[in-house]
């Protein structure tokens, strides 16, 4: 059978994946360019390359394509991608206090340094379905565009300066808790190491940064709803773009480009062990590629969480929130179950039969 | 069998434990003296301090002292349940009393409890796996004893189970349908599965009815006559130690404050603390 | 594929790049070193998804050389829809020459068997690992099972099989039966059959086993000592076929599989698609020799 | 000092490596290494430096023993760090060392046992047939079906003893390939239950 077979399981392969090529694009033959949908749509794009690992545009813009619009898919591409680039140079620490800003809210203080800044945000507007979006002509367009631009004062722009932290006001009041000093403070990097648990919060915001938007939603709110005790109020949240630098061999910081995050600094109450020492704030931390407010609110939920240990919580307990939220993984498992299981069945089969087989027997006699 | 210095069974060393940052004064500025087991500078906890004893085999020494005194803690520190801060302690049996049992690898501990050692808990949770069967806990001890062979397992929780009282047609049924007396006598048969020539019990019957609280007194009493295992018997209550023990130490604070025959200190205790523990008695 | 100059689409000899590649041979050599312990690693995403044999073509591809010939078979068959996804990923990535035939491989790629031919010295047995942990299912932390299996403390499991008799009379663990390696550590074998558990004592071959999800890899050497997990009176046992036989060869002593017809008749066929093959050429392979298979009546 | 360029990354790299894991895998036979052209300092055999190419990189550490010129030479074509005995990952050491620095090197915790040293010992030669005054191991354990002997020319039967007394509690341990300097390696894995005479 071998050689008739095997090619019987090719074909097969062959023949679904021409379908797959056929579904793409039997109804509508236009092309949809990369550029469209790195910039049309931009935040399946961010999704993509946050859960992706990997910041960039163009090719998580490609693997939208290719999924067809499937986000862990495209993220899933992006990820194998990753793992054939060779990691050259570890980047310095960014620093989001040099964010070019584009969005910076604080839900603490009515007035922040800098202001509160909207931003590009849905949060206000009304979810009303805008038909019109369905004749969208590239005429609207071009309008909307020379309209919007006319409006821009360049002077203004340039004069952009960066901004103080709200989490810094209150650091300088000595109103934040000061950092454990027994937690491992070690940099680890999970791409290159497995996670060992109990895990360094390097390793546990890393593994947040690539988890799945979804279920770290569903873990974050579930701790907020009442399966858990935080919740916290966001000190800051902000969305731009930060210089990424690297040092060269001769130990020379060198500017290699501009990468997009969100940052959430969430601020949590907090009861202090010792009656001599006052109650102070704690900051949950998330930070992630491209603009995703839900995802970077939620880590910082989760990283609050996780660092109060309790095994009858579920967003408390690390093992349970980082193997569970990884997106890639949990997709494969789950989807694994197609897998032919035939032997495996058959050997728990034989089991069950023979367990039949001794409850007749005890039966009649 | 005589009681002479070299034929100890368990010797303990400046057995210590404190929880938190300490430093050399902690310890100084702690204990009975200070009324307080709490570091004034540092606010670590030193849950007991200078524990040194020697125990004989088939002896049976007590531990009596008020929640907070650091009774429970030594024997927790014995069976590994916790790490010591300072201190040692040699258990004859093995590599013949020469090794420090407190400082062996987790793999070493891990057999010496299971060979030479039983612990009876005061909240059967601690001590039994709720998920299993009673005869699944027997087991549990017996094969990590070395036994593994199930009609041998099954006949041992049997004996064991009859010697303390378990109704044996249970012998399969969880541990939770059964009362806290019947727990705790299960927890026993655990505990001494394995003949082991040392056991702890911390407050075994704290917790239960009177009448109950008598009868698992007397099981224990007829066990040790039976079986001669040497046992270390934690307890706040001078009642229960004047019932099983042959020795008693008396802690408060974290340290030992007086210790002597059993008789000798319920008859004429010589430390004020030990003075009102007894006259609370009568 | 179409040449498009703007993006990267060439890749590596064997896909992974080779400080990855490296690190995960420097843990296969600690795998080795302590047999049926599990090695935490890197596991690098791959263009085939999790649980889909990750773990397993990591360690292919961190082994594979231009000389190895490679077979790969799931559920026992060659021709199995993912062991043909698999085979021309490895095949296109390395170029090496690939195989049905058992005993001329030098690397072989499992998912759930071991072929009913005994395996030689000169192979490595690479297996797909789904759940590395034999004890994830008395205990769900991963820190305490590390703990467990750090202090040999593996009463849980053994109780969890007692209490599986007491209230089943047998012991009811299927696929993936735990076995104990070289007197020490309880392994997972991953989802093989029972009937397969035999095979992996004293084998001659490299078992080399990966579980990319999990990112753990682990080895069993040559000539080791692997126990199922037993008791004295109540003993592991193969699965039973009840005396029945290949309905194509006539043959018992191989593991079979079930079939179910449109008529409504069912028979059986031996599972192991090239020891089929071979048995139906009249050949006679050379099978693992087991005192299980053994008793089988001819 | 130049970087040596006629080892080639990849395959090369994955020739050796299987060369190396075979022998882990049957610990006391003996294995040959290719001959590379290389201009490694003295003190520094062949095949120590194949085992280093095909392992080593920027992710793991190294401390070799005497010449300094050793150490400059693997961090040069490796780019692995130099650490202390303590904190090392790959441990280069003459078979004629002085076996007490063994005692420093890291054997592991019974969680993570794999964090632990894995040593290069340069000896004068190895061989399968007696020669007199030498040492001979008799390896035993996974990996090997009977019992495996071989002879070693140039090892301190000291190091033998102070490696079995590290590697007393398995899994905890050290693991070990001798190389010698016609190219021929032994793996010695913690899992094995050796003997030696001398």
């Amino acid at each position: 059978m071998g050689y008739v077979a095997v090619k019987g399981g090719s074909d097969a392969i062959e023949n679904s994946l021409e379908l797959v090529e056929f579904y793409r694009i039997r109804n509508s033959i236009t092309p949809i360019e990369i550029e469209q949908i790195k910039s049309q749509l931009r935040l399946a794009v961010d999704k993509v390359m946050g859960e992706g690992g990997l910041f960039t545009p163009e090719y998580a813009a490609i693997a939208l394509k290719q999924a067809e619009g499937e986000v862990f898919e495209a993220a899933f591409i992006l990820r194998a991608f990753r793992t054939t680039l060779q990691r050259r140079y570890y980047s310095e620490s960014i620093n989001t206090r040099e964010m070019f800003v584009k969005r910076k809210i604080s839900a603490s203080f009515r007035e922040i340094p800098g202001g509160q800044i909207l931003g590009p945000t849905r949060d206000y507007s009304q979810r009303i379905m805008d038909t019109k979006k369905a004749s969208e002509s590239t005429a609207d367009i071009q309008n909307f565009l020379q309209q919007f631009e006319s409006k821009i004062d360049n002077n203004t722009l340039k004069s952009i300066k960066t901004y103080a932290k709200v989490i810094d006001l209150l650091r300088e009041q000595g109103l934040l808790k000061p950092i454990d000093k027994k937690e491992n403070k070690q940099l680890l990097d999970i791409t290159r190491e497995a996670i060992k648990f109990p895990a360094a919060r390097s390793a546990r915001l890393q593994m947040l940064a690539r988890a799945e938007t979804g279920g770290l939603m569903a873990m974050g709110y579930a701790s907020m709803r009442g399966f858990g005790s935080v919740h916290p109020t966001v000190g800051e949240l902000r969305y731009g773009s930060v210089p990424v630098t690297v040092k060269d061999p001769s130990g020379k910081l060198r500017y290699i480009g501009k990468i997009e995050v969100t940052e959430a600094e969430m601020i949590n109450g907090t009861s202090s062990n010792k009656k001599s020492e006052a109650a102070l704030y704690t900051i949950g931390y998330g930070l992630c590629f491209g603009q995703n407010d839900t995802k970077a609110i939620c880590m910082g939920i989760l990283d609050t969480t996780m660092r109060n240990p309790d095994s009858n919580q579920p967003a408390n307990d690390q093992e349970f929130v980082l193997y569970h939220t990884e997106g890639i993984e949990s997709m494969g498992f789950t989807n694994h179950l197609k897998l032919p299981h035939y032997v495996t069945f058959q050997s728990s089969l034989k089991n069950v039969r023979e367990e039949v087989e001794r409850k007749k027997e005890v039966a009649t006699v | 069998m005589s009681n002479t210095e070299d034929n100890w069974l368990l010797k303990v060393n400046n057995l210590t434990k404190i929880y938190g940052d300490y430093t050399e004064n902690s310890i100084k500025n702690t204990g009975p003296k200070f009324n307080s087991n709490i570091c004034p500078e540092t606010g670590s906890i030193v849950a007991c301090a200078d524990i040194n004893f020697e125990l004989y085999p088939g002896e049976v020494l007590g531990i009596v002292g008020e929640s907070g005194s650091g009774k429970s803690t030594v024997v927790k520190l014995l069976y590994f349940d916790m790490e010591q801060s300072l201190g040692s302690a040699f258990l004859k049996p093995h590599l013949d009393g020469l090794s420090n049992i407190l400082e062996e690898s987790n793999q070493k501990k891990r057999w010496i409890r299971n060979y030479l050692m039983g612990m009876v808990y005061q909240n059967p949770r601690d001590g039994l796996n709720f998920k299993f069967s009673s005869g699944g806990n027997i087991a549990e001890k017996l094969i990590m004893g070395g036994n593994f062979h199930v009609g041998n397992i099954r006949n041992r929780a049997t004996d064991l189970l009859e010697k303390t009282e378990v109704p044996v047609l249970r012998m399969d049924d969880k541990p939770a349908s059964f009362s806290g007396g019947m727990q705790q006598r299960v927890q026993i048969s655990k505990a001494i599965a394995n003949n082991p020539p040392l056991l702890f019990l911390d407050e075994v019957t704290t917790g239960l009815d009177v009448s109950v609280q008598a009868k698992v007194l007397d099981l224990i009493r007829e066990l040790q006559q039976d079986l001669g295992i040497a046992m270390i018997v934690v307890s706040h209550d001078l009642s229960v130690i004047r019932m099983l023990t042959d020795r008693t130490i008396v802690m408060k604070n974290g340290r030992i404050v007086e210790r002597g025959l059993t008789d000798q200190i319920l008859q004429d205790p010589q430390h004020k603390y030990s003075q009102l523990l007894v006259s609370s008695l009568l | 594929m179409v040449e498009n100059n703007k993006y990267i689409n060439k890749y590596n000899f064997a896909f992974i790049d080779e400080s990855t590649k490296k690190e995960i041979r420097r843990k296969l050599l600690k795998a080795v070193a302590i047999p049926g312990y599990q090695v935490p690693y890197s596991s690098p995403e791959m263009p085939i998804a999790r649980g889909w044999g990750t773990g397993g073509l990591h360690v292919t591809l961190a082994i594979i050389g231009k000389k190895d010939i490679f077979k790969i078979i799931d559920q026992g068959s060659d021709a199995s829809v993912n062991a043909c996804n698999l085979r021309n990923f490895v095949q296109s990535m390395t170029g090496v020459k690939t195989t049905f035939d058992t005993s001329e491989a030098t690397i072989i790629q499992t998912r759930h068997r071991i072929t009913e031919e005994e395996l030689n010295e000169n192979q490595i047995f690479v297996y797909q690992v789904p759940q590395p942990e034999p004890l994830r299912s008395v205990e769900r932390y991963e820190n305490k099972t590390r703990q467990m299996h750090g202090e040999a403390n593996y009463a849980k499991m053994w109780v969890a099989l007692y209490e599986q008799f007491v209230s089943h009379g047998d012991i009811m663990l299927g696929a993936g039966y735990p076995v104990k390696v070289n007197n020490r550590y309880i392994m997972a074998p991953s989802p093989i059959p029972r009937w397969d558990i035999p095979n992996l004592n004293l084998s001659k071959a490299l078992h080399l086993f990966g579980a990319g999800r999990e990112k753990r890899l682990y080895a069993i050497p040559p000539f080791t000592k692997v126990e199922p997990l037993e008791f004295d009176d109540i003993k592991f046992h193969i699965e039973d076929f009840k005396g029945s036989a290949c309905s194509k060869t006539g043959y018992k002593k191989a593991f079979l599989d079930e079939m179910y017809y449109d008529d409504g008749s069912t028979n059986f066929v031996i599972n192991d698609s090239n020891f089929l093959d071979k048995l139906s050429e009249k050949e006679q392979p050379t099978q693992h020799e087991n005192k299980y298979i053994n008793q089988i009546a001819e | 000092m130049k970087k040596e360029i006629c080892f080639e990354e990849v395959f090369d790299a994955q020739e050796q490596f299987r060369i190396v894991l075979d022998a882990m895998a049957h610990p006391g036979i003996i294995y040959h290494l290719k001959d590379f052209d290389f201009e490694a300092p003295p003190y520094l055999s062949n095949a120590s430096a194949v085992i280093a190419f095909a392992l080593l990189n920027s992710d793991v550490s190294f401390h070799a023993i005497g010449d300094a010129h050793i150490s400059d030479y693997l961090a040069l074509n490796t780019g692995a760090v130099e650490e202390t005995f303590e904190k090392a990952d790959f441990v280069f050491i003459n078979g004629n060392n002085n076996a007490d620095v063994l005692f420093k090197l890291k054997y592991g915790n019974l969680s993570y046992p794999e964090d632990s040293a894995t040593v290069l010992i340069d000896v004068e030669e190895i061989s399968k047939f007696h020669l007199d005054g030498i040492t001979e191991i008799i390896f035993r354990g996974p990996g090997v079906e009977f019992e495996n002997k071989v002879f070693f020319r140039g090892l301190n039967s000291e190091i033998l003893e102070t490696v079995k007394e590290i590697n007393f509690e398995f899994p905890l341990g050290i693991d070990l390939i001798f190389c010698d300097k016609n190219n021929q390696i032994v793996g010695l894995p913690r899992s094995n239950n050796f003997d030696y005479k001398v």
